[in-house]
């Protein structure tokens, strides 16, 4: 692997960049591999890259069905952060954003890590205490968390309208410091090169169609190009984790949503961090290249289609536009959409499962972006060992089955409302 | 933004919707004949398909009854909606 | 019954009659008054049930609509029925007799599952018109209201200013629109900052 | 010979004195980077800058290079403005499609100090260390270095300023509802809006433009073109006319289609600017379509080749469109560098129009002879087979390369045509606008015939129509406009007869021919523009393509090709076609990215419409608002309600008051207003078997006119909602829902009727809005009673603790319920909506030789506290069940309901869970905070173990003491344990005893006195 840095593309100038090589390689298939992961996503390939780097496994191919990091890693909204109240999110997320800290040098890839801290906005009393929960139990478990004021919002965020008066006036906050936003297709590309040069094949354009079984084992996958064999699949398919696990026969707590996102046109910095608010539906940051990028509810309907309803865009708008009057002549430049694997605690699932030799890493909901390098990690090692990583241990199917549910929201089994 | 074919009102734009869930799900009954298993599917199990969905929708802003859709979750397209018992009086 | 029992609508201390941003000598492109002259009861049967519907209807002395989306008027004219959902219909009728025909619906009907409340306090009637009113309503309710698809005579539920509320066509080019109460206040400030661009004219309120 | 043209500029200097949609009546003057200038009505920015031979407009989004006027409309890559100064700034809005107005004020954007002199510049100097990319090779070492480089690219990049200040403009929405929509109004869709409109079906036509033609208000003017027999203009304004004559015809200028959702939605905006008092900025309307004809045209393609970005570099057709629409001549001495036919049409007129055509420059290597013919008529020198291989100038520019082509698709070793002029016409053909159809969910097919993607198929409601379908003569557009318009009213249930406006057919055209990128002669390695907003080179894209990042998602993400806010209107497929050839397949084969909402930027004002800021949501308002409001209370909003939050006296703060009203309450009496309770009635035969199911504990044998406490799970076992219900009569109650809930509750009911249990004849409906309710609470609340008129006993005997009469109170039908929140003596009074401050200032003033006192929500919170009452949220937190807030005893064993099954979880049976339990400060005075969490030793290291949390907090003011509600691990078995309670956020750390929830009269004798 060529490394990269401020040297290299000097001497690549010279040469008019004709001389970089590939970022990976398009192999085709071999007929067989140590370990397949399905879903050339974010978690897919950082799971690759730290089976082989973390486990020594390198025998191993990342299937994507279409170009990689073409799912929900390529249409978030790229927000990182570890504000989790219960302990195995708050352990497991707090371990993503320590590999956060480090990845671009880990991978010599800038993904564009940028700590400028996520502010969630509180509108009443009871959302202040709640956040003193949460913020309470991050402190005690040893993340960082600042409660703010109403001033100290205000400060942070000129533009925000922090007035009394406001539909729902802005009380105070809570801040993570520490979260703040990294460029997502970089994550993709990063762990994808790093993957590929360990040796990892990447192999787009195949589709898993099917997993071949024997005796309760797994034996492969059927693919669009092919049969491949392997003893060891995991599934990192996003939204599609219903589907693959119904190619094992499992049943899947899992409803996929359409969630959208959407970006003014760029201007100069005008906002520093992150803003959330829970009771306007919405969240806004500032790309590095200028745009506002902007997200908020779900289109609370199933879907796969990676589009939505122009309903939610105004809702969310609307929102965020109450938060900063200031935004409204701005113009929006484009919008788009993703498929959420919605667990119905809206926790993830990283487990091994009753298929021998099937692994699922699933139900994300709208946060899995941020523990991308986190789930990567855990799910490698849930695959080399086959048991989980401390990180990863609650994280199952049963929880569901015998009431140990995650719910950090309290908001029930309902797809919709994680 | 779908437009729900609401069985009595017609076609109506979805935010005059609550969206219900998966229709094919249903719950079993109270005593020992179910098994905790059933229970937990009723709750927690969806077939979730990419494809033709049959699905709740409750007509909030409307007639507030619940109905079933049958929308493709790939594409959106609505190809029917039933009432959930014929006892209603035709839409006509 | 003592002064202070005096009946407050929702729109008190909001109610200022008279033209509201109409320039000099223009018309207003819509007319706005409160309707305080009926009685509203909700009537509940189950549905399907056409024996139920036919005893209610001829108390009544009217047909009660099997059809989503239409209304029935006694030959008064002051007794008429909205289809609001199967087996449900909010009845207008004239102010004071909302209790009474409670009573007397609920008699009809003993013996067959019903359920009949008197609602006249819990809604905020306004009765709009105007050439411009459906261009108002467009701005806030997402159904065709087009005459060729809402005739007179039509009604519907559907969000009104993002609340629920119930439209009735009840005279050529007069719509009525229900709100539950405590929306009443927001829809009326919704309708004046909505009609500011039309010419909104404020007339007294309708009471019998 | 070859020297800089020197060229004089005055006051409209390159305007002509004929022709053009413009109104030489009505001068504007407007102000462009601080100078002073006049243009016309009707013109444009892009056009009066034009006209005053403004071109450098302004710089590049990465390499800040000068930049021109490229186009005519909404797919300008480079001319980007700043519009306004302060609150009504804009940036990035398109000179191009700016409506000229009186007082304009505009600036480039982009650069610093001027545009003529940007130190920004130098990125085009070091622009070798910049590749498409470059951001992910660097900037890593050392890793806290990134905030800092950060900082700086941040601030380099991004494009205009966005205001600071709110926007002082309002917007609106509009649902609106049509037959046929026709998106366009150039000839196909007026031929399809006249159609449909004339055959009585509902027509919305949408033009973003100000005037409806299209393409043919670029016609020359006088020219030789006839509609129906008449002139352009003419025909124009009669179609306009019968247009607006049809009543259910609506047009909509200066409306864009920008979305086209399921179900055939199309969401347009429209601008409105400045109508009057009322009248919105902007309005986005939502249509709802019977059939949706897309008569959007096409948009001309410029050629790739090297420095091809200089001020002065047009397309061919917008050339012609300043010329004849706007009679503003865009240069002095052009030539033009074409793949196709169509641009010698536009060239020719350009001539005519005023300037000297220096040369033609063809990629084909054959030429039709009358065009050749024609151009060296006006003068060109006729280069067939050549490339225009290089341009020269700065900010502007002055001179263009010619060579031939070797047969290889390199340059040949050939002579170099060294050819002044300041404009450089160039058309690579037209792409047509498929914007819409694809939202829409079309699939496009690549056209070889125009090399292009045209329409294929789509599974909504949409047909295509003239140019967007590849139709480039005018006599096909307008068949094909009316036979649409036909089908479209046919398809909508009315007859339709096609009768097209008749005009000349055109000419079949010489194939054209694709050429993606000009090939660069030896040893140059001059900059190709693919996209000019973005600064992506044919350099960036082979980078892409060596890397690996072939596919066309990749290729975009990577370099940002198309990603601007033009969304490569104008690069797209000529990135698409480059990567191509790199990888040897065809456009078709590459594909399209996908196309996405908005078609051209939208205002986000006018996505969210009027309901912002203070009208973000309804407001709710109860009964007795104007009486609260008259007391001068504050009030906080619960789930859309306003609520009396506390009444305060003198100067006091929200704590003090809230002190004393709770300390009234337990010493005197209060009266709080309770109407945002949800209230449900439930009627039918069914309706104790019905509440049996949904609560816990049973609800049968409920005697008429008692209430009872009723809870209610999730199918999952958790506490879901709470409330009082009461049996009015055998088969009919009244049951009380939270205020945050009660909606979801009622449609939770309505689900369990209609889904699970049809056979129940059981009738719900929301009375809410029907009920004044107020909690008259406190020792002497019965004094007040007695005090008031009324013929209901409220003794403790007729009237015992959740009891229930109706009657009259002065003279208001009224009941009463024996219930209470605050553990005190209490009752809730309710009368209906419109006698609720009758009834209120009733009480009130029997209340007065009591000292009856309002109080509000916030002693209500301290209240309850006091009495252990759990509430939604803080310990009804949803995750916990019935047995961790205390209500195991009154979950019913005899009976199933909602919840029960999963309920019995081993995860939500065991000894460990988090219980309701009270806490106390050791102290007795530290505050305890709502959101501490509770550790047995504060000294423990990271991550400590936390017990649970605490659920609710306040000093109360009868104890004279600090309280909280907690829920703790095993918490009952814990009484009396001392525990730490934690706030690292506040530095805070309480020692703390845990004792019972309930503080306050914990046997219940007051509530029962
Ligand atoms: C609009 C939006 C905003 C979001 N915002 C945030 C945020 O701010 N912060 C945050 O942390 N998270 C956010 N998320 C969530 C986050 O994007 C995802 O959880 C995360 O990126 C998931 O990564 P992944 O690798 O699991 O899935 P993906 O990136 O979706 O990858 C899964 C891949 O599997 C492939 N695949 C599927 N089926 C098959 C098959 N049969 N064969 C082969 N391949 C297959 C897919 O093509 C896809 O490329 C957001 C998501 C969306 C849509
Ligand atoms: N010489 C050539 O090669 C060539 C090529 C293409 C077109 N043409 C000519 O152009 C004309 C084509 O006629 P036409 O009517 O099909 O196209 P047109 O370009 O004349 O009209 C399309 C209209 O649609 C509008 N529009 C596009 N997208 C829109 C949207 N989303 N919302 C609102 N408005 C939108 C445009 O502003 C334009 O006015 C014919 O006269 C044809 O000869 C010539
Ligand atoms: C954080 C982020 C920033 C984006 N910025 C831009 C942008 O500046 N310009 C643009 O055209 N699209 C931008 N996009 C959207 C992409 O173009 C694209 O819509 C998204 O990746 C989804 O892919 P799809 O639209 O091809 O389905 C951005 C997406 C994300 C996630
Ligand atoms: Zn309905």
């Amino acid at each position: 692997m060529t490394r990269y840095s401020i040297f290299s593309l000097a001497r690549n100038a010279l040469s008019y960049h004709r001389n970089w090589p590939q970022a990976w390689r398009s192999p085709d298939p071999k007929p067989a591999y140590d370990v397949i992961i399905v879903g050339g996503g974010g978690h897919g390939l950082a799971t690759a890259y730290y089976l082989a780097r973390n486990h020594g496994v390198t025998n191993v191919a990342v299937l994507e069905k279409g170009w990689l990091g073409g799912g929900n890693t390529g249409r978030n909204t790229t927000i990182v952060r570890s504000n989790y109240m219960l302990e195995p999110n708050a352990h497991f997320y707090e371990h993503s954003m320590k590999l956060w800290e480090g990845l671009s040098q880990d991978l010599n890839y800038n993904v564009m890590f940028s700590p400028r801290g996520v502010v969630n906005l509180a509108h009443s009393d009871g959302q202040m205490e709640a956040f003193m929960r949460r913020g309470n139990a991050m402190r005690l478990n040893g993340i960082d968390a600042v409660l703010l004021d109403r001033e100290q919002v205000s400060q942070m965020v000129p533009l925000l309208d922090c007035s009394p008066s406001a539909r729902f006036p802005v009380y105070g906050g809570l801040m993570q410091p520490r979260g703040g936003t990294a460029r997502h297709d970089a994550v993709a590309w990063g762990y994808a090169r790093g993957a590929d040069s360990y040796g990892v094949d990447i192999i787009q354009n195949c589709e898993v169609t099917g997993i071949r079984r024997e005796g309760g084992r797994v034996t492969g996958v059927e693919t669009t190009r092919g049969e491949i064999a392997a003893a060891k699949v995991g599934i990192a398919v996003a939204g599609h984790t219903t589907q693959l696990c119904q190619m094992v026969g499992l049943d899947a707590p899992i409803e996929s949503h359409v969630l959208q996102a959407f970006v003014s046109e760029p201007i100069k910095p005008i906002l520093d961090t992150v803003v959330t608010s829970g009771a306007t539906h919405g969240y806004i940051s500032q790309s590095d290249k200028g745009e506002l990028v902007m997200g908020g509810d779900l289109d609370f309907y199933n879907s796969y289609a990676q589009r939505g309803s122009v309903y939610v865009v105004e809702h969310v708008i609307a929102g965020l536009l109450s938060l900063f009057p200031a935004f409204s002549r701005l113009r929006l430049m484009r919008s788009w959409g993703g498929v959420m694997d919605m667990s119905l605690d809206g926790s993830p699932i990283i487990c091994k499962t009753p298929v021998d030799g099937f692994y699922i890493n699933g139900g994300w909901c709208y946060g899995g972006f941020k523990a991308t390098p986190g789930s990567g990690w855990v799910f490698a090692h849930t695959i080399a060992k086959d048991a989980p990583h401390p990180y990863n241990e609650h994280f199952t199917l049963e929880r569901f089955s015998n009431g140990t549910t995650i719910d950090e929201k309290g908001a029930g089994p309902y797809a919709k409302a994680h | 933004m779908l437009e729900i074919p609401c069985p009595y009102c017609g076609r109506r734009a979805h935010t005059e919707f609550t969206y219900m869930g998966d229709a094919t799900v249903s719950r079993p009954a109270d005593g020992p004949e179910a098994s905790d298993r059933d229970w937990y599917e009723f709750v927690y199990v969806r077939l979730n398909p990419k494809g033709p969905h049959k699905e709740l929708w409750h007509h909030t802003n409307g007639c507030r009854v619940v109905f079933e859709v049958s929308r493709d979750t790939a594409t959106h397209e609505i190809t029917g909606s039933a009432k959930l018992s014929d006892e209603g009086e035709a839409a006509s | 019954m003592p002064e202070t029992s005096a009946r407050r609508s929702a729109l008190d201390g909001h109610y200022t009659e008279g033209p509201v941003a109409i320039s000099q000598g223009a018309a207003a492109g819509v007319s706005l008054a409160e309707r305080r002259d009926l009685a509203l009861v909700q009537l509940d049967l189950k549905p399907g049930d056409a024996e139920g519907r036919k005893a209610a209807g001829a108390l009544l002395g009217l047909e009660l609509p099997a059809t989503p989306g239409l209304s029935a008027a006694n030959a008064s004219g002051e007794g008429v029925a909205l289809w609001t959902g199967p087996g449900r219909w909010l009845l207008g009728l004239p102010a004071g007799e909302g209790k009474a025909s409670v009573t007397a619906l609920a008699e009809a009907l003993a013996g067959r599952h019903h359920a009949v409340i008197d609602l006249t306090q819990a809604r905020t009637v306004v009765r709009a018109s105007g050439p411009r009113l459906r261009d108002l309503l467009s701005k806030g309710v997402p159904i065709d209201l087009h005459p060729r698809v809402f005739p007179l005579g039509a009604c519907a539920v559907t969000s009104l200013a993002h609340v629920t509320g119930v439209l009735h066509h009840a005279e050529e080019g007069v719509i009525d629109l229900f709100v539950m109460r405590s929306f009443g206040l927001h829809l009326w400030e919704w309708l004046h900052e909505a009609g500011e661009e039309y010419g909104l004219e404020v007339l007294p309120a309708i009471t019998k | 010979m070859f020297m800089k043209m020197f060229m004089k500029s005055g006051a409209q200097s390159f305007r002509n004195g004929w022709g053009g949609a413009i109104d030489r009546g009505k001068p504007l003057t407007f102000i462009f980077n601080g100078k002073r200038y006049q243009g016309y009505e009707g013109d444009t920015l892009a056009s009066a800058l034009i006209a005053n031979d403004v071109h450098l407009v302004g710089r590049s989004f990465k390499y800040h290079r000068p930049r021109g006027i490229m186009t005519a409309g909404p797919e300008e890559p480079n001319a980007l403005v700043q519009v306004g100064d302060g609150a009504e700034s804009e940036p990035n809005i398109r000179a191009t499609e700016l409506p000229l107005r009186d007082g304009l004020v505009a600036r480039s954007q982009n650069c610093w100090p001027t545009v003529e002199y940007d130190v920004g510049q130098l990125t085009d100097v070091l622009s070798p260390l910049f590749p498409a990319g470059f951001y992910y090779k660097t900037f890593m070492w050392p890793a806290s270095m990134w905030m800092t480089y950060e900082h700086r690219i941040r601030k380099i990049a991004g494009m205009g300023v966005g205001p600071h200040e709110p926007d002082p403009d309002h917007y609106d929405h509009h649902y609106g509802f049509c037959d046929v929509l026709v998106v366009g109004g150039g000839p196909t869709g007026l031929a399809a809006a006249l159609t449909a409109g004339r055959a009585g079906a509902r027509v919305v036509l949408a033009e973003q433009d100000r005037l409806l033609g299209g393409q043919l208000l670029s016609e020359a003017d006088p020219g030789p073109r006839r509609i129906d027999g008449r002139t352009v203009p003419e025909w124009l304004a009669a179609t306009t006319a019968e247009l607006e004559a049809l009543e259910e015809v609506r047009i909509l200028r200066r409306t864009s289609a920008f979305g086209y959702y399921d179900q055939n939605m199309v969401t347009l905006c429209q601008h409105e600017e400045g109508r009057g008092p009322g009248v919105p900025r902007q309005r986005l309307h939502h249509l709802r379509v019977g059939q949706v004809i897309l008569a959007s045209g096409a948009i001309e393609r410029p050629l790739v080749f090297a420095n091809n970005d200089r001020p002065g570099h047009m397309l061919a057709s917008a050339a012609r469109s300043y010329v004849n629409r706007f009679a503003a001549r865009p240069g002095t001495r052009a030539v033009l560098f074409a793949n196709n036919d169509g641009a010698y049409k536009a060239a020719a007129e350009v001539a005519a129009g005023g300037l000297q055509l220096a040369a033609v420059i063809d990629l084909r290597e054959e030429i039709a002879p009358e065009l050749a013919e024609e151009m060296r008529r006006w003068g060109a020198q006729v280069l067939p087979g050549h490339a225009v291989t290089d341009t020269f100038g700065q900010n502007r520019l002055w001179g263009v390369e010619a060579r031939a082509l070797d047969g290889a698709g390199g340059v040949a070793d050939g002579p170099r045509h060294l050819i002044n002029c300041d404009l450089l016409l160039s058309s690579g053909g037209w792409n047509p606008t498929v914007h819409l159809y694809s939202h829409a969910q079309g699939r496009n097919r690549f056209d070889e015939s125009i090399a292009a993607f045209v329409p294929d198929h789509c599974p909504q409601a949409i047909t295509p129509a003239g140019a967007v379908t590849g139709a480039f003569d005018l006599k096909s557009c307008l068949e094909q406009g009316a036979e649409a318009g036909a089908a479209a009213a046919q398809a909508t249930g009315f007859d339709a007869m096609v009768e097209p406006p008749r005009t000349e057919a055109d000419p079949a055209p010489r194939p054209l021919k694709p050429v993606w990128s000009v090939p660069l002669p030896d040893g140059s390695h001059a900059k190709r523009f693919v996209d000019h907003q973005d600064d992506v080179t044919v350099n960036d894209v082979k980078l892409a393509q060596r890397e690996n990042f072939t596919s066309v998602e990749h290729l975009k993400r990577y370099t940002t090709l198309g990603m601007g806010t033009d969304q490569g209107k104008t690069s797209n497929v000529n990135g698409l076609g480059i990567m191509g050839e790199l990888l040897g397949r065809t456009p078709g084969e590459v594909g399209t990215t996908t196309f996405r909402p908005p078609y051209t930027p939208v205002t986000m004002g006018a996505i969210a419409g009027r309901e912002v800021g203070a009208h973000l949501a309804p407001k709710r308002r109860t009964p007795m608002h104007a009486w609260h409001e008259a007391q001068g209370a504050a009030f906080v909003e619960t789930g859309q309600w306003y609520r009396a939050r506390y009444y305060p006296k003198g100067g006091e703060g929200l704590t003090e008051a809230a002190r004393r009203e709770v300390r009234h309450v337990r010493e005197v009496a209060g009266l709080c207003d309770v109407s945002t309770l949800g209230k449900i009635d439930i009627q039918g035969t069914d309706a104790a078997e019905f509440l049996n199911r949904v609560y816990v504990n049973g609800f049968a044998k409920l005697p008429v006119n008692k209430c009872r406490y009723g809870v209610m799970l999730r199918e999952d076992g958790i506490v879901y909602d709470d409330g009082t219900t009461i049996r009015l009569a055998e088969n009919h109650f009244l049951m009380s829902a939270t205020t945050a809930n009660a909606a979801r509750v009622l449609q939770e009911l309505e689900f369990a009727l209609q889904v699970h249990w049809p056979e129940l004849a059981v009738s719900v409906s929301s009375t809410t809005d029907l009920w004044a309710s107020m909690s008259l609470a406190g020792p002497k609340s019965r004094d007040v009673l007695q005090a008031l008129e009324s013929d209901i006993d409220v003794s403790n005997e007729a009237m015992p603790f959740m009891g229930h009469a109706a009657g009259t109170i002065a003279g208001i039908p009224a009941h009463i319920f024996r219930i209470s929140f605050s553990g005190e003596l209490g009752f809730e009074l309710a009368c209906e909506a419109d006698h609720g401050i009758a009834l209120w200032e009733a009480v009130m003033a029997a209340g007065e030789p009591s000292g009856l006192e309002p109080y509000g929500t916030e002693a209500l919170g301290i209240l309850r506290i006091e009495k252990g009452h759990v509430v939604i949220g803080p310990e009804i937190n949803g995750t916990a069940t019935a047995d961790d807030l205390g209500f195991g005893r009154m979950c019913s064993t005899k009976k199933p309901y909602i919840g029960h099954r999963l309920k019995e979880r081993s995860g939500l049976t065991h000894e460990r869970r988090q219980q309701l339990v009270g806490l106390k400060a050791v102290d007795g005075s530290s505050r305890i905070r709502a959101g501490m969490q509770l550790v047995t030793n504060p000294n423990q290291p990271l991550p400590m173990k936390m017990e649970g949390y605490v659920a609710s907090g306040c000093f109360s003011p009868n104890l004279k003491e600090s309280v909280a509600t907690a829920l703790l691990e095993a918490g009952r078995e814990r009484m009396d344990e001392e525990l730490w309670a934690l706030s690292p956020l506040h530095d805070e750390a309480v020692k703390v005893r845990v004792v019972s929830a309930h503080f306050i009269d914990p046997e219940g004798e007051r509530i029962r006195a």
